[in-house]
C-alpha cells in the first residue's frame, strides 16, 4: 500500500452557515498551490464534525490532528508549519480550560461532542438482520444479568432510581409503571411495544426498530419478567415494512437462540413476542386506543381509569412503553441507575433521540442529553437554518406540542421544561421553520392533521377541532373579525379542557402557542389582510412594477385566467379579483417587473 | 438450531461472534439501509459496491446495516480499512462509490463527501 | 363497604367507592347535565362513551375538566359543577354539537321530546358562532320499513350501538368512519333494510335526538279514515295502554284504556278492538301445540323438538331467521297476536259485517316497531292485501290524538267493542316480560291436567332479570321454563338449544328489554328504568281486575273456535293462524 | 333483512376463509386479517369484508366500522401506479402541498380518486420517514425526494 498522503479535511461548507469553513478552505488551496504541493497535498471538505462550539474544524491526515476555530488568515501557518515542517500549530489545539492540556486528536476531543447515543448506540453500526451482530454488540447481555442476578423488584428499582421517563410523550416514570403492572395480580400480563409512530416528521422509532430491533426484544422480555408476564406484543405501523420485516427476522433469530421462547437461558422464565400491526390512525398511539386496536376493534380511546396497568389488553395488567423507552433499558442495566441518571437534568435523566426536519441544514436522526439547549441542536448539530435564512420557531411535540421561538433558544430542554415553555416533548419531532413560514399556516396545518386523525368519539375534539380549523381558514384568507381570535382562544382552551384523551386535550397546542408567541401575525392577518411570512396565498397580491415592465405580454399570455391586460409595450395590470396566486406571470416575466405584495 | 441455554454460553456466543464477525481484519464496509437510506438509493449502492469489489478482487465484507441518521446526506456508507478507523461517506451514488472504491479502499486516500462522526457513543 | 367521603359544590357526600361524581352529586340534588350518558339500571343497560363532555366538572388539582359521568370519586376531592370555567366549557362544547347539528327543529319529529333541544334550552344557548362557514357532517337519509335514519342529527352518543351491539347483539349498528364524518350505521352505510337489524326500535328508544325516528303511518291511517268505502277497524296492544299516559302528562304507570277506547272511536275507528284478544288466541293455539309436542316427546316421539319458543314477537322472530335459521322449526308456528286479529278480523269478522276484505283496513296501535315490518311480511296477506294494513306506535298515536284536537284527559272512559274486544287477565299480560309464558301456563296447566289452578299468580315468571327460569309443576310433571328479554340475553339461551344443552320445555323470547312495555314505539324513557318498571305493574294490576284470568275462559274465544275456527290447531285455525320461518341469513355465492 | 346475495369467486372465498382460519379465526385478529386480504386483493371491496364477518364471527358493520377508521384500508382499488405525496411536516414545511397540486392539477384527480384508465390513482399519507428528502413522492414502491412542482411532468412521463 503506498504511504498515505497527507491530507486536509475542514468542516462545514455547503451545509454549515454557522462558520466560515469556505474561506478556510479558499486559503488553504492557495497556500498550497502557492508552495506547489497540490500533488502531494488535498484538502477535503467534510460534513459536520459535532464540534461546532469549536468550529470550523481543520483535520489532517495522517496524525489525526484537529486544530479548532480556524480562521482564514491561520491557514498560511497551518501550511507552513504542519504541512510543510511536520510541527503542530500549538496556539490552534484546543486546549482543556482546567488542565491546560493541549488535545490533538479528535477522539481527545470527543467529549465535546453534543450527541450521545445510547439508544442508537447500535443503528447503523451491526447488521439487524443478524442476531449474532447484535450479540457481539452486548445484545441479551442485560437480560443474562438480570435472569441469574436479579429479582424482578431489583429491576423496577434500578429502572427507578435510573430516572427514566417514557420516551412516548408524557414523560410518566418507566420504573414506576412497571411497578404498577408488577403489583396488579393476574394470571396473565402483558406487556406491550408501542411502535405506533405516527407523529408526522418524527422517524425515531423506526429507526431503531431497522437498525437495532434486538435491543427492543431484549427490553421486553426484561420487563415481562419484572413485571410477571410471558407475552408480549409489539403494535407497529403497517407503513413501516422494513421495520416489521426486520423485526420478524429478529423475533425468529431470537427464537431460534432460545432468547425468547420457555426456559430462557435456562431460567424458568418464559417469554414470547408477536406482532401487531396498525392501520394508519395516530389516535391508536394513546395507550388505550392501542389495545382496543390490538384486540380488533376501532382505535378508539378510552377513559382512564382504569389504566391499563390495571385493566389493558384484555382486560388483564399491560404495560406499555414505546420503542425508545425499551431501547434504552438494555444499557441502564448493564451501566447501572448512576450512570444514567448522571446524564441530563433534575427531573429528566438520560438521553432523547430527536427527528431533526424542516429548513435546517442537517435534517437527521440526532440523540442528545437531556438539558441540551434548542441552540446547541439547531446551529451546532443541524447545522443552522438552511439558505442562511433566518429562524422564526421550532415546533417540538408534534402536533400536540407547540412552537419554541427565539426566546427559548436557550432554555434547557427537558419534560417539563417544554410544557412550561407551551409545549411539549412528544415523541421528539423537531421541526425547525424560518421567516417564509407562516404562524397562522402551520397552526392550520396542525389543526388540519388532528381533524383527520381525530376518532370522532368526543364532541369537543370531532367538532370542536374542525371549528377551529374553519377559524384558522378563515384567517388565512383575511376573512376573520377582530373578536374572532378572543373565540380561537376560548375554542382552544375549551378543547384542551374537555377533550376525552391526550389528543384531544393537546391538539389546541399549535394554535395556543402560536397566539402566545406571534400574535402579531394573527393581527396582521385579521387587521390588514396580510401574511408577513408571504404564505398565506389569498392574502398575497401579484403586482406590476409600472417602471420594470416593458409591455412584452409574456405574462399575460401565460395567465391561466387571463388576469392581465394590457396593450403591446404597454405597462400591463393584474385584476386582483380574477387572479387565482398561481404565481405564473411572476415566473413568466424576464424584467422582474412583478412582485408579491 | 443454535439454544443458548446458559448466560455462560450467551458470553461463549458473543466471544466467538465477536471473533467471527470483527477478528480478522479486512476491508468492511457498512450501507446504511434505513427506509431514509433506501429511499435515496441505498440498495443500488450496496449491490454496486458488493459487485464491484468482487469484479476487482478486493476482499471485504459489505453489510447492510440500519440507518445511522445523517438523513441530509443519504445514502451513506461507512468503510474501515485495516487498521484504520471507520470512515462514513455520504451522498454516495455510484460515481462517488466507485471513487471511493479506486481510493479510499484502494489505497487510503479519502475523497469528499466525508461525514465526520458528529457524536460520542456507549458503544 | 368501603366508602369515600367528598365534597361537591361545597356540600360534603359520602359514597361506595367507585361512584361516579355524577351519581355522587345526585345523591346531593345535583343533577349533572349529560347528553350520551345512559344508565337503565333495573335492566343492567348502561352507555359510557364519555363522548359528549357536557357532564364536565372542575375537580380541584386535576389539570383539565373531568368527566363526572365516567370519574370516580375518590376520598377528600373537591368538587365543582357550575365554576364560570366548567359553565363556559359546557356552553361551548354545546355550541360545538350544535354546529354540526340541523336547525330544523321546528319541523323536527323530536321536536319537544328532544334531549338535544332541551339542552340547549337548559344552557342557555343563544346563538351558534361562526355558522357562516361551519362545515356540517351529512349523510343520506335512510328509510327502511320501520325506522328512519337522519344521520345529520346523530351526536354520537353511541346509545344505539350500545342497544344494537351490547345489549341485542344484532350488530346491525356500528360507529363508522372518523373525526368530523363519524356516525353511527349499518355495514357500508347502506339501508337498514339490507343489514342484519330486527326493526326491534331499541335504537329509537334510546335515540337523544332526531336521528333515528320511526316510519310514520298516521296519514295513510287518516286517508283510510275519511275514505267512505272502507271500514276501519282498530287494535290496540296490551303494552299501548299503560303507557300512552305519559304522552299527556299521566304519571307513569297510569292505565289509560278507557280513555284510550273513547279516543280512538273519537278518531273516527268504526270498530275499536283488542289486540289482547288475539293473545288469548294466541295462548290456545301456542298452549296447544306446547302440549302436543310436549306430549309426543314424553312419548318418545323424536321429531318434537323442545323446547318450543314463542313467536310473538316480530323482533325476536326477525332474530332467528337471520342468526339462528337452523332453529327455524323450533319456535312455535303461531302467529303473532297482531297477525292473529288480521287473519280473524278479514275473515270471521269480514264475514260478520257481510264485508269484503279489500273494503276491511286493520289498523294496530302497537308498543312496537318490528310490528310495521311484520304487517308487511308478504305470507300476510291474501292477494296482496295485508291481513293488518297499518301498524302505528304508541308515540304516533298520541301525536295523531293531539292533532285531532282530542284532550285524552277529559274524555271519558269507554269500552272496546265486541266481538274482538273481549280478553282475558293472560291476555293483558303479554305486555311485560314473562307475560306469556304466564298466559301460556295458565292455560297450559288446566287443558293438561284437567285440573282448575288454584293460583293463577305466577310471581316466579316475573321480574325484569334479563334471563330468568322457574319449574311449574304440572301435577307432577315438572315443566322446565325459561324467560329472556332483551336479544342479547335470548342468544344465550337459543346458544344452548343449538347445542343441545337447553334442558327447557318452553321459552319465552321479547325482544325488547322489560317486553313490550319498553318496546321502540313507547313514549320515550329517556333512560329511566323506573318508568319501564312502572309500565309493567300496571299491567299486572289491570290483569288483577280482570274477572276472567285464562285465555281459555274467555268467551269469545270460545265462540270464535265454535262458529268459525274449529279445533285449536285444526285445519283452518292452522290455515289462518299459523305461519312458516324462513333463512334470512345473509349467503355467500359463489360465481360460477 | 339482510337478504342480499354477495357474489364472489370461489378461489377468493377460499383465500379469505384460508387467511382467517390461518388466525385461528380469532375476532381479535381482525385488523391483522385485513391486512393480509388487502395485500392480496389490493382493496377491501364489501364483498370480502362480509366474508371475513362471517368467518370470524364479527358483525360485518363492525368489520366496516373498523375499515373505515383505519387510513391504512381502502375499499376502492387503486392505479396501477398509485402516487402517494407524503405530507409529513417536514414535507409540508418544504412545498410538499404545492407538489400535490401539481399532480392534481395534471391528472385532474382529486386525493383518493383513480384516473379512468385505471393507471394512476393519487393519495395523500403522512410521513414516510424520508425527512431528509423532503417533500417526498412515492410512486408504487419508488420514492422520488425533493419534488419540485416542476418536476410532476417527468415523473409522470417514466410511466407513459
Amino acid at each position: 500500500m503506498p504511504r498515505e498522503k497527507m491530507q486536509i479535511m475542514v468542516c462545514g461548507g455547503t451545509n454549515c452557515s454557522g462558520t466560515h469553513g469556505d474561506s478556510v478552505i479558499d486559503n488553504l488551496k492557495l497556500e498550497i498551490e502557492a508552495n506547489a504541493l497540490e500533488n502531494d497535498i488535498r484538502v477535503l471538505r467534510t460534513g459536520c464534525f459535532g464540534l461546532c462550539n469549536l468550529g470550523p474544524i481543520v483535520k489532517i491526515m495522517p496524525g489525526e490532528t484537529i486544530y479548532t476555530k480556524v480562521t482564514p488568515d491561520d491557514a498560511k501557518e497551518i501550511v507552513s508549519e504542519h504541512i510543510m515542517k511536520g510541527r503542530k500549530v500549538e496556539r490552534l489545539l484546543y486546549r482543556d480550560p482546567s488542565s491546560k492540556k493541549p488535545e490533538t486528536t479528535e477522539s481527545e476531543l470527543s467529549s465535546h461532542k453534543k450527541q450521545l447515543r445510547i439508544v442508537l448506540r447500535n443503528c447503523g453500526i451491526i447488521d439487524p438482520e443478524n442476531i449474532e451482530d447484535a450479540i457481539a454488540h452486548d445484545g441479551y447481555q442485560a437480560l443474562s444479568k438480570v435472569l441469574t442476578e436479579m429479582q424482578p423488584l431489583d429491576v423496577i428499582k434500578v429502572i427507578k432510581d435510573s430516572g427514566q421517563r417514557g420516551r412516548g410523550g408524557a414523560g410518566f416514570p418507566t420504573g414506576l409503571k412497571w411497578e404498577i403492572a408488577y403489583k396488579n395480580m393476574a394470571d396473565q400480563k402483558y406487556v406491550v411495544c408501542n411502535a405506533d409512530e405516527g407523529d408526522p416528521g418524527a422517524f425515531m422509532d423506526r429507526s431503531v426498530l431497522e437498525g437495532d430491533p434486538h435491543s427492543v426484544l431484549e427490553a421486553m422480555a426484561i420487563c415481562g419478567y419484572s413485571i410477571g408476564a410471558s407475552e408480549g406484543l409489539i403494535y407497529v405501523r403497517a407503513e413501516y415494512p422494513l421495520a416489521v420485516h426486520r423485526l420478524k427476522i429478529a423475533i425468529g433469530q431470537a427464537r431460534e437462540y432460545g432468547l425468547l421462547g420457555k426456559n430462557i437461558l435456562g431460567t424458568e422464565f418464559n417469554f414470547d413476542i408477536s406482532l401487531r400491526y396498525g392501520a394508519g390512525a395516530f389516535v391508536c398511539g394513546e395507550e388505550t386506543a392501542l389495545i382496543h386496536s390490538m384486540e380488533g376493534l376501532r382505535g378508539e380511546p378510552t377513559i382512564k381509569p382504569p389504566f391499563p396497568a390495571e385493566s389493558g389488553y384484555l382486560g388483564k395488567p399491560t404495560n406499555v412503553n414505546n420503542v425508545e423507552t425499551f431501547a434504552g433499558i438494555p444499557a441502564i442495566i448493564l451501566k447501572g441507575a448512576k450512570w444514567y441518571s448522571s446524564i441530563g437534568t433534575e427531573k429528566s435523566k438520560g438521553t432523547k433521540v430527536f427527528a431533526l426536519a424542516g429548513k435546517i441544514n442537517n435534517v437527521g436522526l440526532i440523540e442528545v442529553p437531556m438539558g441540551i439547549t434548542l441552540r446547541e441542536i439547531i446551529y451546532e448539530i443541524g447545522g443552522g437554518i438552511r439558505h442562511g435564512k433566518k429562524f422564526k420557531a421550532v415546533q417540538t411535540g408534534g402536533p400536540s406540542g407547540g412552537c419554541l421561538t427565539e426566546k427559548h433558544l436557550d432554555i434547557p430542554i427537558d419534560f417539563d421544561n417544554l410544557i412550561a415553555a407551551g409545549s411539549m416533548m412528544g415523541s421528539g419531532g423537531m421541526i425547525v421553520m424560518d421567516e417564509d413560514n407562516c404562524m397562522v399556516s402551520v397552526a392550520k396545518y396542525f389543526l388540519g392533521f388532528t381533524v383527520e386523525e381525530s376518532c370522532g368519539k368526543c364532541a369537543p375534539c370531532r367538532i370542536g377541532n374542525k371549528r377551529l380549523h374553519e377559524l384558522l381558514g378563515q384567517i388565512s384568507e383575511g376573512k376573520a373579525k377582530p373578536e374572532d381570535l378572543e373565540r380561537l382562544r376560548n375554542m382552544s382552551q375549551v378543547i384542551k379542557d374537555t377533550a376525552l384523551c391526550g389528543l384531544g386535550q393537546t391538539s389546541p397546542n399549535p394554535v395556543l402557542s402560536t397566539l402566545d408567541n406571534f400574535m402579531d401575525e394573527y393581527v396582521a392577518h385579521v387587521h390588514d389582510q396580510k401574511c408577513p411570512a408571504g404564505e398565506c396565498k389569498s392574502l398575497m397580491r401579484y403586482i406590476i412594477n409600472k417602471d420594470n415592465c416593458i409591455g412584452c405580454t409574456a405574462c399575460a399570455r401565460a395567465c391561466p385566467v387571463n388576469a392581465i391586460s394590457g396593450e403591446r409595450k404597454e405597462v400591463h395590470f393584474i385584476d386582483q379579483s380574477i387572479c387565482i396566486k398561481c404565481g405564473t406571470c411572476k415566473e413568466k416575466c424576464k424584467f422582474d417587473a412583478i412582485f408579491i405584495e | 438450531m443454535k439454544m443458548i441455554k446458559s448466560p455462560e454460553e450467551l458470553k461463549k456466543l458473543k466471544a466467538e461472534a465477536t471473533e467471527r464477525l470483527y477478528g480478522k481484519e479486512k476491508i468492511r464496509v457498512r450501507v446504511h439501509m434505513g427506509t431514509s437510506g433506501l429511499a435515496s438509493g441505498a440498495k443500488e449502492i450496496y449491490d454496486f459496491i458488493r459487485l464491484e469489489l468482487e469484479k476487482r478482487n478486493i476482499d471485504a465484507d459489505v453489510i447492510g446495516t440500519g440507518d445511522l441518521g445523517y438523513s441530509f446526506a443519504e445514502p451513506t456508507i461507512e468503510v474501515k480499512r485495516p487498521g484504520g478507523n471507520p470512515v462514513v461517506f455520504g451522498n454516495v451514488d455510484k460515481l462517488k462509490a466507485d471513487e471511493i472504491i479506486e481510493k479510499y479502499i484502494k489505497s487510503g486516500e479519502y475523497v469528499d463527501g466525508i461525514l465526520p462522526v458528529n457524536y460520542r457513543s456507549i458503544n | 363497604m368501603e366508602t369515600v367521603k367528598l365534597i361537591i359544590d361545597n356540600k360534603e357526600v359520602e359514597v361506595p367507592k367507585g361512584t361516579t361524581i355524577q351519581k355522587a352529586a345526585k345523591l346531593l340534588g345535583i343533577d349533572i347535565p349529560t347528553l350520551c350518558y345512559m344508565d337503565l339500571h333495573d335492566l343492567n343497560i348502561e352507555n359510557k362513551p364519555g363522548g359528549c363532555r357536557i357532564c364536565v366538572a372542575e375537580v380541584k388539582g386535576r389539570r383539565n375538566l373531568a368527566p363526572t359521568c365516567s370519574t370516580r370519586c375518590e376520598e377528600g376531592m373537591v368538587v365543582s359543577t357550575h365554576t364560570v370555567r366548567v359553565l363556559n366549557a359546557r356552553r361551548t362544547v354545546m355550541e360545538f354539537i350544535l354546529s354540526d347539528h340541523p336547525k330544523d327543529c321546528l319541523v323536527c319529529p323530536k321536536s319537544g321530546n328532544c334531549e338535544l333541544q332541551s339542552m340547549a334550552h337548559r344552557l342557555g344557548i343563544r346563538e351558534i358562532p361562526g355558522q357562516e362557514y361551519a362545515a356540517m357532517s351529512t349523510y343520506r337519509k335512510d328509510f327502511s320499513p320501520s325506522i328512519i335514519r337522519d344521520l345529520d342529527k346523530c351526536i354520537m352518543c353511541r346509545r344505539c350501538e350500545t342497544m344494537c351491539n351490547t345489549v341485542q347483539t344484532v350488530g346491525a349498528l356500528s360507529a363508522v368512519n372518523r373525526g368530523f364524518m363519524a356516525a353511527v350505521a349499518p355495514a357500508f352505510e347502506q339501508n337498514l333494510e339490507f343489514s342484519t337489524c330486527t326493526y326491534c326500535g331499541q335504537c329509537v328508544a334510546v335515540c337523544p335526538t332526531g336521528a333515528l325516528t320511526e316510519i310514520n303511518h298516521v296519514p295513510s291511517v287518516l286517508r283510510a279514515l275519511v275514505d267512505p268505502t272502507k271500514t276501519v277497524v282498530v287494535q290496540t296492544a296490551p303494552a299501548v295502554r299503560a303507557a300512552l299516559g305519559e304522552e299527556f302528562g299521566y304519571e307513569p304507570g297510569t292505565l289509560v284504556t278507557g280513555k284510550m277506547v273513547a279516543a280512538l272511536r273519537a278518531l273516527g275507528f268504526k270498530y275499536v278492538f283488542d289486540t289482547d284478544f288475539a293473545a288469548d288466541l294466541t295462548i290456545i293455539e301456542e298452549g296447544t301445540e306446547l302440549l302436543d309436542r310436549l306430549t309426543r316427546h314424553l312419548k318418545g316421539d323424536k321429531t318434537a323438538r323442545l323446547p318450543i319458543l314463542t313467536s310473538c314477537c316480530p323482533g325476536w322472530v326477525n332474530f332467528f331467521e337471520e342468526y339462528f335459521p337452523d332453529l327455524k322449526d323450533v319456535p312455535s308456528t303461531s302467529k303473532s297476536p297482531q297477525q292473529m286479529f288480521g287473519a280473524i278480523a278479514k275473515t270471521y269478522f269480514a264475514d260478520i259485517l257481510g264485508i269484503n276484505r279489500k273494503d276491511m283496513v286493520v289498523v294496530s296501535i302497537m308498543p312496537c316497531l318490528a310490528k310495521k315490518y311484520e304487517c308487511q311480511r308478504p305470507e300476510f296477506s291474501v292477494d296482496n292485501n295485508p291481513d293488518v294494513d297499518f301498524s302505528i306506535s304508541t308515540r304516533e298515536l298520541a301525536a295523531f290524538i293531539k292533532q285531532a284536537n282530542i284532550d285524552l284527559k277529559t274524555l271519558k272512559d269507554e269500552e272496546f267493542d265486541a266481538p274482538l274486544g273481549e280478553s282475558s287477565g293472560a291476555g293483558v299480560i303479554f305486555g311485560t316480560t314473562g307475560g306469556v309464558i304466564e298466559a301460556a301456563v295458565r292455560t297450559a296447566y288446566e287443558v293438561h291436567t284437567g285440573k282448575k289452578l288454584e293460583r293463577v299468580d305466577f310471581t316466579e315468571l316475573r321480574g325484569l332479570e334479563g334471563v330468568r327460569s322457574a319449574t311449574i309443576d304440572f301435577n307432577g310433571l315438572p315443566i322446565n321454563i325459561g324467560i329472556a328479554h332483551g336479544l342479547g340475553n335470548a342468544r344465550k339461551l337459543l346458544d344452548d338449544v343449538r347445542s343441545g344443552k337447553s334442558q327447557f320445555h318452553a321459552i319465552e323470547v321479547m325482544a325488547c328489554p322489560g317486553g313490550c312495555i319498553g318496546g321502540g314505539g313507547q313514549p320515550l324513557h329517556h333512560g329511566n328504568s323506573e318508568i319501564i318498571k312502572e309500565r309493567a305493574a300496571a299491567l299486572y294490576r289491570e290483569d288483577r281486575q280482570k274477572p276472567l284470568r285464562k285465555s281459555h275462559d274467555n268467551p269469545f274465544i270460545k265462540k270464535l273456535y265454535e262458529e268459525f275456527l274449529g279445533k285449536p290447531n285444526g285445519e283452518k285455525a292452522h290455515h289462518l293462524l299459523h305461519t312458516h320461518y324462513f333463512d334470512k341469513k345473509k349467503k355467500i355465492m359463489i360465481k360460477q | 333483512m339482510s337478504s342480499i346475495k354477495i357474489e364472489l369467486r370461489k378461489e377468493d372465498v377460499d383465500f379469505i376463509k384460508g387467511v382467517c382460519d390461518s388466525f385461528k379465526n380469532d375476532p381479535q385478529e381482525l385488523i391483522n386479517v385485513l391486512h393480509t386480504c388487502q395485500e392480496h386483493f389490493g382493496y377491501l371491496p364489501a364483498e370480502v369484508q362480509e366474508v371475513i364477518s362471517d368467518n370470524l364471527n364479527v358483525p360485518v358493520a363492525k368489520v366496516y366500522g373498523v375499515v373505515t377508521f383505519y387510513s391504512f384500508f381502502t375499499m376502492t382499488p387503486k392505479g396501477q401506479h398509485p402516487i402517494s405525496i407524503c405530507l409529513g411536516t417536514a414535507c409540508y414545511v418544504r412545498g410538499a402541498e404545492k407538489v400535490l397540486e401539481e399532480f392534481k392539477k395534471e391528472l385532474g384527480l382529486q386525493v383518493g380518486q383513480v384516473t379512468t384508465d385505471g393507471k394512476f390513482s393519487l393519495s395523500s399519507l403522512r410521513c414516510v420517514g424520508a425527512c431528509g428528502l423532503a417533500p417526498v413522492v412515492m410512486v408504487g414502491e419508488k420514492t422520488y425526494g425533493r419534488v419540485a412542482p416542476d418536476d410532476v411532468r417527468n415523473i409522470l412521463k417514466e410511466y407513459e
